[in-house]
């Protein structure tokens, strides 16, 4: 689960990790209030599950509570990436002297978290590591032993922090970002630009978050951030009712029983011609009332002109996911193609009853091949 | 021989008497599997399908000397049921528990690697030695033995490639599902080097996907140090950037992580890969076609 | 440093284990107003940081304020083991259906904390230890792994704690217990007992609970704690002064740098016929001030008579030490005998300047042993 | 050879610009002990009495090659000294400083342990092969050469010791000063093993005192383990109980770690044991002259 900044310096400033006072505001008059209330320079920031705002006008300075109230005004509403942005934080501006990169990251190889600082922040953290890689200060924490001072002293020294005032704030807060990765189970927590200010004051002026979802139950307090307005509509949708969906930008809608095997379907479909139109995985169970949310979810993308199931059956039984076809066909009006292909547990008996029931719009097939070829050539035909 | 789990298994189930606990334990006793023991703390004193229960690991090593451990016990109590297993001598975890959280496998993970224990999983459908045992859900009834190690991050894209090879013949010495979370047990590496020891195995399959760098890395340890063949298959290359593809470990962050990449390097260290499934049988076929 | 029982469950309570309502008094009237104020049977407690305090009459039940009152009076000054108590700590009186024992120690020879459950709680440990070890169930916690809740079942398990209630309410208890004793840096956390209610309900009746010293810095609220009235007086003296002391029965005072040489020390005092007054431990340094300031804490002791330094230099120079001992000479009326045996680092030089002092009351010898059947017979002659 | 250190050990001292940090590293390298770098974060770049300083262990490896660290860092920092020394490769890790908390050394040493390092400490006075190498604070001039191995958790009582056995004309092969504290990272068993395997140790001297069980275990070890004899002497008979002799460690607990226990658990195992100094060095020098 991704955070916005002002939810993850919300989580900062928990831990103890500095960052600026500020308010979140949803309407321009919200944002001239927080901008009175605060004082001075305000920077008017986009709430978005993206990066590049920016580039994109989503970070505006403003002197005075109207200047905020216009820049709010022209940041709210704006698509950044594909987000549309309803939310802005304002902040105390910050004067800047130097910006800094420093994260924790999950890195699976390794399995050890890995802490990153570089000098020079500010940037696309993938462009400094082209452009300058030994720029990039490195270090991984054995999480038996924790986060040792000494570690962070390293990456001072090697990404060439050389103040000692400056020095010893910043091992400070890499403790205090260790304790909040570790203590809200994050997956990352990135901080771009972590800045000086001309009186050597060193805090976080950004926040990327994210926290492992399946650790959410021990974290109420971060579950109840989640914005279950976020995203597409079909992805809000599926939260509600609990299916495994993405949203993708074709037409064929898709349905499997485990992740390997859908991202392999997406594959072949787009190998035989076809455009998926999303990723949907019925999981280990896939029983009937599972494909009938599924169904509902995949349908109200009204970019899909066929659907496409692809079943091995394992623990999933291949009759049970024929009843929640049927039954889906009974309770909704689908008039899409669904192409259905079947095998493993049960699926003999699953096939027969898809044959049996004899739906116009049913189509039932051998392999996965003939099946993701038989889908697109009906999807095109629509 | 083949990998992992085989006739010398006797395996303690955790969490056994659970709905997914009972009917996988019963299934794999079925197959022949040695199951000597199940294990869920307060139900000491019963029996699953004949299985005695016992209320720790502890107990259940004292009376009936499993080597190997299944896990089944709910998420939040996974990693004290792994930890459970190896403070009481267990040589062998395979955790099928999904949703198990990431931190707490960090540390699992870190605290047991040193101490040698194999860990397979989580998040895993298990590991099937055709013909000898079978230790977690794989559907057994999809393979046969045969001399093909087969390696996986993911469970029915295994049996569809089973499946598959099944229908041109080719059998396997075993199936290894490694899990499809951002820390597992055994990575590829590590099974890959155990396949390249064991002899019953000729060739080897990998089934790859998005995310990680971990075909990345095997692919070096293929030039490297493997003599076997081996043929890998890498899932998601439609998949868009930052959208997790329903494992937790499968999202390409930046540019790390596609199945363009993966397949790239695996092709320069000589690695051939198929890009369906059915493609990726046809070429094990031919390759153990070419050598037998 | 050691807590009393009123801290240790204010520590305990802290982590979230269960204790019952309660408040100190230091006079019979304070007694009766909390008594008064928890309402109902309430059970009046002696602090003293020593066992022994049921049979020694240091525990009583009152059925009324009143009562609370007299048996407050009853307790406070009485003499346990040498301790005398200054306060009570009068708490709800608990129904007790079982009485168990749970501990955490550190077992220093695995290098592992130690957890220890039995159901023969209420008595001495060391007494169920010896009658039926078997009752006696124990489990290691691995520091890096922590403690994990399979280890607080195989206790209940093995302990015989039946009950599934019960069983989770423990469970639960050896978790906070374990964090009680990592985050406030223990040596020993001791409940004994740990009763049942006839309710059921688990809940820790008494605390036993020792801090790391060295670990102090960590825990300003826990060293605040600490008594500084406890012990006896030149003990007291001792802590305000920073010298390592211990108060024994003898009548030689006995000053040496490092631990084992002055536990030698002693030990030889005794072989040669004397009985030693106190353990005192200059350190590394034993610079002149030092060697004033132990004087001092060991000329307070009125049974002293007589005095052996013993030091073996090492980091600690023998001039520095003979310049201390006429320092104090010159700064204080010490008209005891003073044997002094200096070896190792600058021994020569500091032996010169003591025989050139020619003080009335100091004697120097080249041996230990020597040094020791001195002392001995100059106090005898006293 | 000797044990733990020698002429093969190469030295970075860990807060050697402190005020005992750089005494001592002068001394021992004074005394031959090659000391090839030392460690204070921030200072790097400078030298002390020769020896050139580095921010972290990490460039002092790289630069120097040390393959022993001595921590003279004061107590709240020594736990991530040590950390620093292991993690940057260093085999052999001899902690000086006193008032490091128990907790913090019982992480350090669980976590040392499974890598193979040698930690002996913290509170101890250090090691020392006499004409080799000197790393710590005992003062050398005490000691000869000779083939009498001496551990001790005591510093000024193993002078003492040393100091009498030399009147007595007996030298040593190595003094290893293990430490009072309650976690020590070398115990008892670990130096008497390490004495046994050594050909230059012919007779070993073990200084114990009151507190926990090690001088037990120790009893049962040398007489299953060890063909050298060894000559005890114990510390604290005069000791009453729950009172810490200056020591952490160094407490009778109930009934358990009194002098006379040890005594006699020592001798029930064919160990003879010295009532005090003069005596323990009067035993040495007759085992020493009856054998030779």
């Amino acid at each position: 689960m991704d955070l916005y900044e002002y939810q993850g310096k919300q989580l900062f400033a928990r831990f103890g990790i500095p960052v600026s006072e500020g308010k979140l505001a949803s309407s321009p008059e919200e944002a001239r209030a927080v901008a009175e209330e605060l004082g001075g320079q305000v920077v008017v920031k986009a709430q978005v599950l993206t990066g590049g705002r920016g580039k994109a006008g989503g970070i505006k300075l403003a002197d005075t509570p109207e200047e905020a109230a216009r820049r709010a005004e022209e940041i709210l509403g704006l698509d950044i990436r594909g987000h549309i942005v309803g939310k802005v934080w304002v902040e105390k501006a910050s004067d800047i002297a130097k910006e800094y990169y420093l994260s924790i990251t999950f890195d699976r190889g390794e399995k050890q978290p890995l802490l990153m600082l570089t000098t020079e922040g500010g940037v696309e953290i993938e462009e400094v590591a082209e452009r300058s890689p030994d720029a990039l200060a490195r270090v991984h924490v054995d999480p038996l032993m924790g986060f040792q001072p000494f570690q962070a002293r390293w990456l001072c020294f090697t990404a060439g922090v050389a103040d000692p005032d400056e020095q010893k704030q910043v091992i400070g807060l890499v403790g205090r970002l260790y304790d909040a990765f570790v203590g809200a189970d994050a997956m990352l927590c990135e901080i771009n630009p972590l800045i000086v200010t001309p009186e050597g004051e060193v805090k976080a002026l950004d926040s990327k978050f994210t926290v492992d979802d399946n650790a959410l139950f021990r974290h109420p307090d971060i579950a109840e951030m989640r914005d279950l307005d976020a995203g597409e509509p079909q992805e809000r949708l599926a939260r509600e009712k609990g299916v495994t969906y993405v949203k993708l930008d074709g037409e064929i809608g898709i349905l499997g029983n485990g992740a390997g095997l859908v991202m392999s379907t997406l594959d072949v479909i787009a190998q035989v011609g076809g455009r998926p139109a999303n990723f949907c995985d019925l999981g280990g169970g896939g029983d009937a009332e599972g494909v009938v949310d599924a169904l509902e979810v995949i349908t109200s993308d009204p970019q899909v002109k066929g659907i496409l199931f692809n079943i091995f059956g394992g623990i999933t039984r291949g009759d049970e996911v024929a009843r929640g076809i049927l039954e889906a066909l009974d309770r909704m009006t689908i008039e899409l193609p669904i192409v259905v292909r079947l095998d493993g547990t049960n699926a003999e008996e699953g096939r027969a009853m898809l044959i049996e029931a004899a739906s116009p719009n049913l189509y039932v097939e051998e392999t996965m091949l003939s099946a993701a070829e038989r889908v697109v050539e009906l999807a095109g035909a629509r | 021989m083949a990998i992992i789990v085989d006739s010398e298994t006797r395996l303690v189930v955790q969490g056994i008497t659970g709905r997914e606990g009972s009917f996988h334990a019963a299934r794999n006793k079925a197959y022949g599997t040695n199951v000597v023991a199940g294990v869920t703390p307060g139900k000491g004193g019963g029996d699953v399908d004949g299985i005695p229960v016992f209320d720790s690991v502890r107990e259940a090593v004292a009376e009936t000397s499993p080597n190997t451990a299944m896990v089944f016990v709910p998420a939040r109590f996974a990693a004290d049921a792994i930890y459970e297993a190896v403070d009481a001598g267990i040589e062998t975890v395979i955790c099928i528990t999904e949703g198990i959280p990431a931190h707490d496998m960090l540390r699992v993970y870190n605290y047991v690697y040193p101490r040698g224990v194999t860990l397979v999983g989580p998040n895993c459908p298990g590991v099937l030695s055709p013909g000898k045992a079978n230790v977690g859900i794989i559907p057994a009834e999809i393979f046969r033995e045969g001399n093909v190690g087969l390696v996986s991050r993911s469970g029915t894209l295994t049996y569809q490639i089973g499946h598959e090879l099944a229908q041109l013949g080719v059998g396997q010495s075993t199936i290894v599902g490694i899990g499809g979370d951002p820390v597992v047990g055994s990575s590829f590496l590590d099974v890959l080097a155990r396949f390249e020891r064991d002899p019953e195995t000729e060739y080897v399959v990998m089934v790859g996907e998005i995310g990680g760098a971990e075909e990345e890395k095997a692919a070096s340890f293929i030039e490297a140090e493997m003599t076997k063949p081996v043929i890998a298959y890498i899932a998601g290359f439609t998949a868009p950037p930052g959208k997790t593809m329903g494992h937790a470990g499968a999202i390409i962050s930046g540019t790390a992580g596609t199945a363009q990449a993966k397949k790239e390097a695996l092709e320069a260290h000589g690695v051939r890969v198929g890009t369906n499934p059915t493609e990726v049988a046809r070429l094990v076929a031919e390759v153990v076609g070419a050598r037998t």
